[in-house]
């Protein structure tokens, strides 16, 4: 029950800051309403009791958008939405079919027989399952995962670095 | 042993690749490379006539593996069928060939098209497999549409367009059926032969897949009342290419009925038969009338093409229809004779009209006269060929049709009316011969030239042949006999 | 059975050699016609002897080509090379001076050949073909000046009529094969039934065709347009023959109810074509209506169940007909080239020797005794008299007898009255000896029946007195009147349409030629409407594209839709108006290419727009994988 | 984290333990030698690049990929999975990689004159073998998540490379590209996820068990073909594919329409190969079908510029490899008809886009070039043809093999469709074609690079015409 | 059951948010952020049904770790696209780049 109350709390959390992403004309404001959902999102985790998960999310989020921050401020016309200029487009349509994709979910979510619910899982348990299955079953997942990450690295630099001998 | 079927097939293609590389030649160049080509080509065909054909399935079959687990080979071969028509379109090439010797503007691609297209059909004739058979049945078309489009009449591009989408959209179901027999043949193969052996489809598939090789081959015939395509195209076409496009390419549509329609799914065509038989009786008596009402020669040969391959599509329905082994032999003998006799009698008239059309520059009939007295030789010739179009005994056409008709009415008395045809053709042609060539002759023709050496030998050899296939035509027919006395056991 | 073959092979090889020569044309006709006489001959007297030959060609698979020597086409094949050859003999005399002698003789020869192979033949097929083959070659003869006018349509009428009659033939074939699984004539005779009555029927379609029965007599008279000798030899023994000889071969298989129809037609022939012949004023014209008169008479004989009478008669005919003829042709060159019987008053006294000829031949046709017209035509008139149909044949046959004499006195009388001087003839040797043989064949044949008769092994009705007298008077009184009487006076009303052959409503041009010619253009004006119509469906097609094209365009949708539809439809009109195929191409290509742009105008570049475009066609799959699932 | 790194430990001792297991670890690693030298190849590349040593690094990449594709060979045949089934070697994945490695090499070879003596020559090989990583992970994929990772490494290197000049023109395409790619991936991801909660499990072999709950089965495919749909530019998912192609190199473009397309294609075939009929996925996967090859070929019909008209025709080509997606599984037919058309694709694809690389981008350009440049022509006439189905050349094995496929499963209204798109491509190809033959301008120079790749590439599209025999036979 | 049921609405809303933000900013960075919040509800879908119907399968867990890798290289590789817009545009606005079309 309390986990019940405590997901759906966070969750409204979550959505609320979700949407305060895109309302906000002030970029800094989004990136941080961004911030707040995702950590959100992490508090959910906790509170389903996959406290790893939640801590990483957490961890992970706070890093990621600290420098998402920084990144905003370089690029942003009017950073700080002092303007008040609108930075959106085609809102109806894009309302009409956000709605549609959420209604969408929502009917899975509720109309697919997801079958009984499992039994408690006590802590410290899943973490090393979750080593297990790191190592065992899904080592090519996280081997390709890694070798992901070095093309990410490769890429976004091979862009965004000037180029050498120019300017 | 020499792979003769092959090279036959390829030695024109092999004339146009060398004109293709023989930059700037003479048209004087062109042309010989082209006879000489489809010269040696003729040479090879006599030579499998010589090899001849055994009474059961094909023979002098030359296989190469392409894609042996599906199936897909190259394969070629021929049958009492198929050879007399690749003897016959050897010959009407060469003469054609021959006869456009005077062609000047652009003579290396005139000729090499005029190979390639030879190749396309002598390949459509030899296939064995249902995927080299749908190549050169469509490799023909497009070749045939360059001629037209480049060196036709006023309406040209006109009429290579309306050709060329009734025949290509025509020939598109004729893949899904090909398809249809690949997927219904058990191992699936693309091997024509086997498809024939044991017939792959069946039931409503069968029916389906017949119908879909049915519109391809009635547009092809042309049956009506799919054959608008055909005085277009013909009355635009420059003269070789008409006597091609009648000789040659009409039978593509009738080989193909035989072919597939007849061998590969002949119970569903037996159950079509009375229809495709109405079709053909229909077709023919409206050919033929429709070429009465005509004034534009051209036109008139045109349409008496539908009355004859009328007779031809006839023949194969009977024959599809008959449980008697003799009335199916004897109907598919004169269907296969008939097929012949109309590419060298049609070849003929269409070189005759063609050579007036050098002339006088116009086809119109109304605008002759008397022409006799000027050009004997071209009127003489003329008139040989119109009564052995018209069926006269003793001359090409004769034998085929008495087969066809008295197959018919064993199985179908009542479709035997279409003999009525013979009385239309007879009054068409000698209504076109009183008027362009009885009578006074008229003044301004006077200076009319006769025929020249090389005329006389584009069109001699066809009148022989007329005269021969009239006289003897057991020497033709002993070959076709041998296998469609096997056919369908 | 060589000599035999050398019946046909002679004048064959004759034509051949004179087209390859090109010079000799006479002197190779002759040799051919001779050797075919000789060879004729020898066959008969062979036949005669007990002697039966047969011999099989290769033809068409099961179908071979058969040629038989046996007593009935033994007398034919003697026939027809006794008239070819003698008419060959008058002709080299009767076309001196003329051009194209080459292909005069060819013709001629060729033409004998193929009538040689006719009555020959002993199988269908060949039969057919010979059939067809005297019908192309009268169609060569009988346009030979064809730069002359009116010769041109005679010719393609002449070859149209037998041509459509000759369907029949074609239909009794497939009959009797049908039937009997053979070609063999002599086997298929044996058919009986219902098949027997069709082909009967069809068979007599196709010999009215060729014997110029009524209705189909017309061309005929036009026939005369050709040479002379062309007409001898057309009207004595080849093509008009063709016909009887074709019923009297066939006549076993005949069942007696189309024996009646047979007899009936060729009553009806005989008055008409004889009324006809009364009402003419060219001589040559006059001799035809007579000869599809006679042949009527033969019809009658054989419809009385008689063939052999009419077998006679047949060659009594050719005799006196070719002479007859000839005898025209000689008068025809002394009047300066023309059969008007206006022109020839009096040439009867100018040329003595020719009218002897032609008055024997005359009085031999109208049946006087004892020349052999009497015989032949008494036999025909025994026949009808005993034939169960008597109180029907009889009649006619009398009739036919009447008019004969009416027709012949008239001529003899217009030929002998009046002054009329002649210019010399070239070429009157030849002339006068083919001709002075035939006469003589026309007054003596009557001896030649009896061992012919012996030699068929059928017994002619026994002689009556009675008959003959009746046969006798009829035709004395016929010669009285029609020497006596101005025809006008004879025929009074009926006149007019007599001389026109009795040919109504525009005959066979306005009953058959002129609508098939109508019908056929309409037909070509339809022909061309498919063609539109072709069009039409495709511009249609093409509209209903656009439409549902427009339809299903993602964004603006409606306006859209509205607009290109009328746009659409009017471009489908477009391409309806012009009748041109470039209409429908152009409409096509520039429809696709237009559908082109608008796929195209959904790349606006604008990320957020493709998005939702993704977006949509994501919706769409969802849906219809829902609906797909809820369905199922 | 300590307790994870315990749980690492104890998975490591797990398979100290066993022998079998390592045994198994070893077979597993022997059995991905190919996908390991790519990613080797990659990683050397880069090597090079750091040392300064760019030259060094195209003949490499060149060899290293080459090498790949050799050590593919000897596998063939092999169907099995490693690694509990996440992913799979079987024909799909060592088709993926004879084909993918050898034209990712060709890639390189034409990029050469494009980016020599620029910076980061070798990130350029790198990345271009780090894509192709990523394409042939998709083709073998077993588990969403290698789905999921392969779409991410496929398309984080195309970011790059598509942006690679750098100016206007260049990034706005990778700027669409990049947000159409991570919008649709995120929508995947999201969609799978209820597989992962229907199945309790992330290997595809599983989804079999999604035959009685269509609704989530319907979400995850609906999720698998935006995603993958985006990678193989299949309308309506197409959109970026234009506007990357004509804004990057047409090394890059060539590179771009070929590998990661393959790849993806091959990995729905993966992931509908389990998937229960009952979910209607063949239908929808025929409608996308029949809307990529209309939606391609009518688009380019009015293209003016050749590398975006190669673009739409690519579009129209994808719609033609779902006719295999919808017949696999169900037909014999369709693994060959893949395999062979992913094969012959590249072969003339590459060579298309070889030529336009040899005589420039616009329509114009092509003007004379059959006179100028004779065997060029002819080589781009014999690409366009066999692009159109044209026999006895590669593209209309492929195709032939194709409508066989998706006749044999009932779909022939599909395959009539196709065909009249065939007759539609005639027209789009023909407007290339046609003014090769008009009055020559000067030719266009060719480096021997260029020259390499589109020979290369003839005779692979003839010889895999010819010889198709061989691909199938081995696509068993 | 109600947890589950919570926790993936909220997922679902999340995602229809994450949608509404891709498809209406004009912003690259933007845009972005709409990828995060669609992402942010894949992970909590992922984890509402391992704990409530898969414990037992880690495999879950792994991905979530993958969805967040994939986050995070989306950022990453993001920012890195925008820098060098940025630097061949001065704009990194989605309505500024349409250069390229039809």
């Amino acid at each position: 029950m309390l986990q019940t109350v405590f997901t759906g709390l966070f969750g409204l959390a979550a959505i609320w800051f979700a949407v305060v992403v895109f309302r906000t004309s002030s970029m800094v404001r989004s990136a941080l309403a961004l911030l707040f959902s995702q950590a959100a999102i992490g508090a959910m985790f906790l509170a389903m009791q996959t406290e790893f998960l939640g801590v990483l999310q957490l961890t992970m989020m706070a890093t990621e958008m600290a420098i998402m921050a920084i990144f905003m401020v370089m690029y942003m016309m009017d950073p700080g939405g002092l303007g008040g200029m609108d930075m959106t487009h085609q809102k109806r349509a894009s309302q009409v079919s956000g709605a549609l994709g959420g209604l969408a979910a929502l009917a899975v979510a509720f109309f697919v027989g997801w079958g009984p619910i499992a039994a408690e899982v006590r802590p410290g348990e899943q973490v090393r399952g979750l080593g297990l299955e790191i190592m065992e079953r899904s080592m090519l997942i996280f081997e390709t995962a890694g070798v992901t990450i070095l093309t990410a690295m490769i890429a976004a630099t091979a862009i965004a670095i000037k180029r050498r001998g120019k300017e | 042993m020499f792979p003769l079927v092959s090279a036959t097939l390829f030695l024109p293609l092999v004339g146009a690749m060398l004109l293709v590389f023989m930059r700037g030649s003479s048209p004087r160049l062109a042309h010989a490379v082209g006879i000489a080509a489809s010269g040696l080509t003729l040479l090879g065909s006599i030579l499998m006539w010589a090899r001849g054909v055994t009474g059961e399935g094909f023979s002098q079959v030359e296989e190469v593996a392409w894609i042996p687990s599906l199936g897909a080979a190259y394969r070629v071969g021929v049958d009492g069928i198929s050879l007399p028509l690749v003897l016959m379109t050897a010959i009407l090439f060469f003469v054609s060939l021959v006869f456009s010797a005077h062609i000047s503007e652009r003579a290396r691609s005139y000729v090499a098209l005029f190979l390639l297209l030879e190749t396309a059909c002598l390949g459509v004739f030899v296939a064995l497999d249902a995927v080299l058979f749908y190549v050169f049945f469509e490799v023909s078309l497009v070749g045939m549409y360059f001629i037209i489009a480049g060196w036709g009449y006023e309406g040209r591009q006109r009429a290579a367009l309306t050709f060329f989408i009734y025949t290509l959209l025509g020939s598109l179901p004729l893949l899904l059926a090909i398809l249809a027999l690949y997927l219904g043949s058990e191992p699936n193969t693309f091997d024509m032969r086997s498809y024939i052996d044991s017939p792959p489809l069946s039931g409503l598939a069968a029916t389906l897949a017949l119908i879909a090789m049915l519109v391809t081959f009635f547009v092809k015939t042309p049956v009506f009342p799919v054959h608008t395509w055909l005085p277009l195209a013909h009355t635009e076409a420059p003269t070789a290419g008409s006597v091609i496009l009648a000789g040659v390419m009409l039978k593509l549509g009738t080989y193909g009925l035989v072919r597939f329609a007849l061998q590969m799914t002949p119970d569903a065509l037996k159950q079509l038969a009375p229809l495709v038989v109405a079709l053909g009786v229909f077709s023919a008596l409206y050919g033929a009338f429709v070429a009465l009402g005509q004034t534009d020669l051209k036109r008139l040969v045109a349409y008496t093409s539908v009355n004859h391959m009328g007779y031809v599509v006839v023949g194969v329905g009977v024959a599809a229809a008959t449980t008697d082994a003799e009335v199916r032999s004897l109907a598919l003998d004169g269907a296969t004779l008939q097929m012949v006799s109309h590419g060298v009698v049609t070849g003929a008239l269409f070189l005759l009209v063609g050579m007036l059309q050098d002339r006088a520059h116009t086809r119109d009939m109304g605008a002759f006269g008397g022409l006799l007295q000027v050009v004997p030789v071209l009127g003489w010739a003329f008139v040989l060929a119109a009564f052995a179009s018209l069926g006269l005994p003793g001359l090409a056409h004769f034998p085929a049709e008495l087969q066809v008709f008295l197959g018919t009415f064993y199985v179908y008395p009542v479709a035997a009316i279409v003999v009525l045809g013979l009385a239309v053709t007879a009054g068409l042609y000698l209504r076109a011969i009183q008027v362009a060539f009885l009578g006074e002759p008229l003044g301004k023709w006077t200076g009319m030239k006769d025929l020249g050496a090389r005329e006389v030998l584009a069109v001699a050899p066809l009148l022989l042949l007329t005269v021969l296939l009239g006289v003897a035509p057991f020497l033709v027919l002993e070959v076709i006999h041998a296998t469609t006395a096997g056919l369908l056991p | 059975m060589i000599v035999a073959a050398l019946i046909i092979l002679g004048p064959l090889a004759a034509a051949v050699l004179i087209l390859a020569l090109r010079r000799l044309a006479p002197a190779l006709a002759l040799l051919g016609a001779g050797v075919s006489l000789i060879a004729a001959l020898f066959t008969l007297s062979r036949v005669a002897n007990g002697a039966a030959y047969s011999a099989t060609l290769p033809g068409l698979p099961g179908l071979p080509l058969r040629l038989v020597a046996e007593p009935l086409t033994a007398v034919f094949a003697a026939l027809v090379a006794v008239v070819g050859f003698f008419v060959m003999v008058y002709a080299v005399g009767y076309m001196r001076g003329e051009g194209g002698l080459v292909r005069f003789f060819a013709g001629m020869s060729f033409f004998v050949a193929a009538m040689q192979a006719l009555v020959l033949a002993g199988d269908w097929v060949l039969l057919l073909a010979a059939w067809e083959l005297i019908g192309f070659s009268s169609y060569l003869l009988i346009g030979f000046w064809f730069e002359r006018p009116g010769i041109a349509p005679a010719a393609s009428r002449a070859f149209l009529y037998t041509r459509s009659a000759d369907l029949g033939l074609y239909a009794a074939i497939f009959v009797l094969i049908s039937q009997t699984g053979t070609s063999e004539i002599s086997r298929t005779l044996q058919a009986g039934g219902a098949a027997a009555v069709a082909a009967g029927l069809f068979l007599l379609l196709a010999a009215m065709g060729k014997s110029a029965q009524t209705p189909l007599h017309g061309w005929l008279l036009d026939a005369m347009a050709g040479p002379t000798p062309v007409s001898a030899l057309l009207h004595s023994a080849t093509l008009v023959a063709a016909g009887a000889i074709l019923l009297i071969r066939a006549f076993p298989l005949l069942p007696p109810a189309v024996l009646v129809v047979v007899g009936v037609v060729g009553g009806l022939t005989t008055l008409v074509t004889g009324l006809t012949a009364l009402a003419q004023r060219d001589l040559k014209r006059l001799l035809a209506a007579s000869t599809a008169s006679q042949y009527g008479l033969m019809l009658l004989a054989i419809g009385a169940g008689v063939p052999v009478a009419a077998l006679f008669h047949l060659l009594a005919h050719a005799a006196m007909k070719s002479s007859l003829f000839l005898g025209a042709g000689v008068f025809q060159h002394a009047s300066g080239d023309s059969t008007e019987l206006a022109d020839l008053e009096g040439m009867g006294r100018a040329r003595r020797l020719t009218f002897l000829g032609f008055v024997i031949a005359g009085l031999a046709l109208a049946g006087v005794p004892p020349l052999s017209g009497f015989w032949s035509k008494d036999a025909v008139l025994a026949a009808t008299f005993v034939s169960p149909n008597a109180w029907l044949l009889a009649p006619l046959a009398l009739a036919g007898t009447l008019l004969t004499g009416l027709y012949v006195g008239r001529a003899l009388r217009l030929l002998w009255r009046g002054e009329g001087e002649s210019e010399p003839v070239a070429g009157e040797r030849w002339m006068g000896a083919g001709l002075a043989v035939l006469v003589v064949l026309a007054a003596t044949l009557g001896l030649a029946m009896p061992p012919v008769a012996g030699l068929l092994g059928a017994e002619l009705s026994e002689e009556t007195l009675l008959v003959a007298a009746v046969g006798l008077v009829a035709a004395l009184i016929g010669l009285a009147l029609g020497w006596a009487l101005p025809t006008g006076r004879l025929l009074g009303p009926v006149y007019g349409l007599a001389g026109r052959g009795f040919r109504v409503g525009g005959g066979f041009d306005g009953l058959v030629a002129r609508p098939a010619l109508g019908f056929a253009r309409a037909l070509d004006v339809f022909d061309r409407g498919i063609h539109a119509g072709v069009l039409a469906v495709g511009g249609f097609g093409l509209a209903l594209a656009r439409v549902a094209d427009t339809m299903s365009d993602g964004i603006h949708a409606g306006v859209l839709a509205v607009g290109s539809a009328s746009l659409a439809v009017a471009r489908a009109s477009r391409v309806i108006d012009d009748r041109g195929i470039d209409g429908l191409i152009d409409a096509l290509v520039r429809g696709t290419r237009d559908l082109g742009a608008r796929a195209r105008e959904l790349q606006s570049g604008l990320v957020h727009r493709e998005l939702l475009l993704a977006a949509a066609g994501v919706a769409l799959v969802f849906a219809l994988l829902i609906a797909g699932s809820v369905g199922s | 984290m300590l307790a994870l790194l315990q749980g690492m430990e104890e998975g490591m001792q797990g398979m100290g333990g066993g022998g079998g297991m390592e045994m198994q670890m070893g077979r597993d690693l022997a059995l991905l030698a190919p996908q390991i030298a790519v990613a080797l190849t990659a990683v050397g590349a880069l090597v090079f690049e750091m040392l300064r040593l760019p030259r060094v690094a195209l003949p490499f990449t060149v060899i290293g990929l080459l090498v790949a594709a050799g050590l593919a060979v000897p596998l063939l045949g092999t169907e099995t999975v490693v690694f509990t089934g996440t992913y799979r070697v079987d024909p799909l994945s060592q088709w993926a990689v004879l084909a993918l490695a050898p034209t990712t090499a060709l890639c390189a070879v034409l990029a050469y004159p494009e980016v020599k003596d620029t910076d980061r020559e070798g990130t350029v090989y790198a990345l271009l073998s780090f894509t192709s990583l990523g394409a042939i992970v998709l083709a073998g994929a077993g588990d969403v998540m290698f789905i999921v990772l392969g779409v991410l490494l496929s398309s984080l290197g195309s970011f790059a490379l598509a942006a690679y000049p750098r100016d206007d023109r260049a990034t706005e395409g990778a700027m669409k590209f990049l947000v159409f790619g991570s919008v649709t991936t995120s929508v995947m991801i999201f969609g799978l996820t209820y597989w992962y909660g229907a199945t309790g499990s992330t290997l595809l072999s599983e989804l079999s068990m999604l035959e009685n709950m269509p609704l989530a089965a319907a979400a995850g495919l609906v999720a698998v073909l935006v995603g993958l749909g985006y990678k193989a530019s299949v309308a309506p998912f197409h959109f970026w594919a234009p506007d990357a192609y004509d804004g990057a190199p047409v090394s890059i473009a060539a590179f771009l329409s070929i590998v990661p397309k393959v790849g993806a294609i091959f990995a729905l075939a993966q992931v509908v190969r389990d998937l229960p009929t009952g979910t209607l996925w063949p239908l929808v996967v025929a409608v996308l079908a029949v809307l990529s090859m209309t939606y391609g070929n009518l688009a380019a019909l009015v293209q003016d510029n050749v590398v975006r008209l190669l673009a739409y025709s690519s579009i129209a080509q994808a719609g033609y490899f779902l006719l295999g997606v919808v017949a696999f599984g169900r037909g014999d037919l369709a693994l060959p008809a893949l395999v062979v058309f992913a094969v012959a694709y590249a072969a003339m694809n590459l060579g298309a886009f070889a030529v336009v690389a040899l005589a420039g981008r616009d329509l114009r350009d092509f003007a004379g070039l059959g006179r100028s440049r004779p065997a060029a022509g002819a080589a781009m006439v014999v690409f366009l043809i066999s692009l159109v189905g044209v026999p006895p050349l590669a593209g209309f094995v492929g195709k032939l093999l194709l409508f066989g496929a998706t006749i044999e499963t009932g779909f022939t209204w599909l395959a009539v469709i196709a065909i009249l798109n065939s007759v539609l491509s005639l027209a789009v190809y023909l407007r290339i074609v046609v003014p090769m033959y008009q009055m020559p301008k000067e030719a266009p120079a060719g480096g021997w690079a260029v020259t390499t790749v589109w020979a290369v590439a003839l005779v692979a599209t003839v010889a895999v015409g010819l010889a198709a025999q061989l691909v199938v036979g081995w696509a068993g | 059951m109600t947890t589950l049921i919570v926790a993936l609405a909220v997922g679902a809303i999340l995602f229809g948010v994450g949608l509404y933000g891709a498809l209406s900013q004009t912003n690259l960075v933007m845009i972005m952020m709409g990828v995060e919040v669609i992402l942010g509800g894949a992970l909590v879908n992922l984890v509402a049904f391992w704990r409530f119907l898969h414990p037992e399968a880690y495999s879950g867990q792994m991905f979530v770790l993958i969805v967040m890798t994939v986050m995070a290289l989306d950022m990453a590789v993001g920012f890195g696209v925008a820098t060098g817009r940025f630097r061949a545009r001065g704009s990194i606005e989605m309505e500024e780049a349409r250069d390229l079309k039809g």
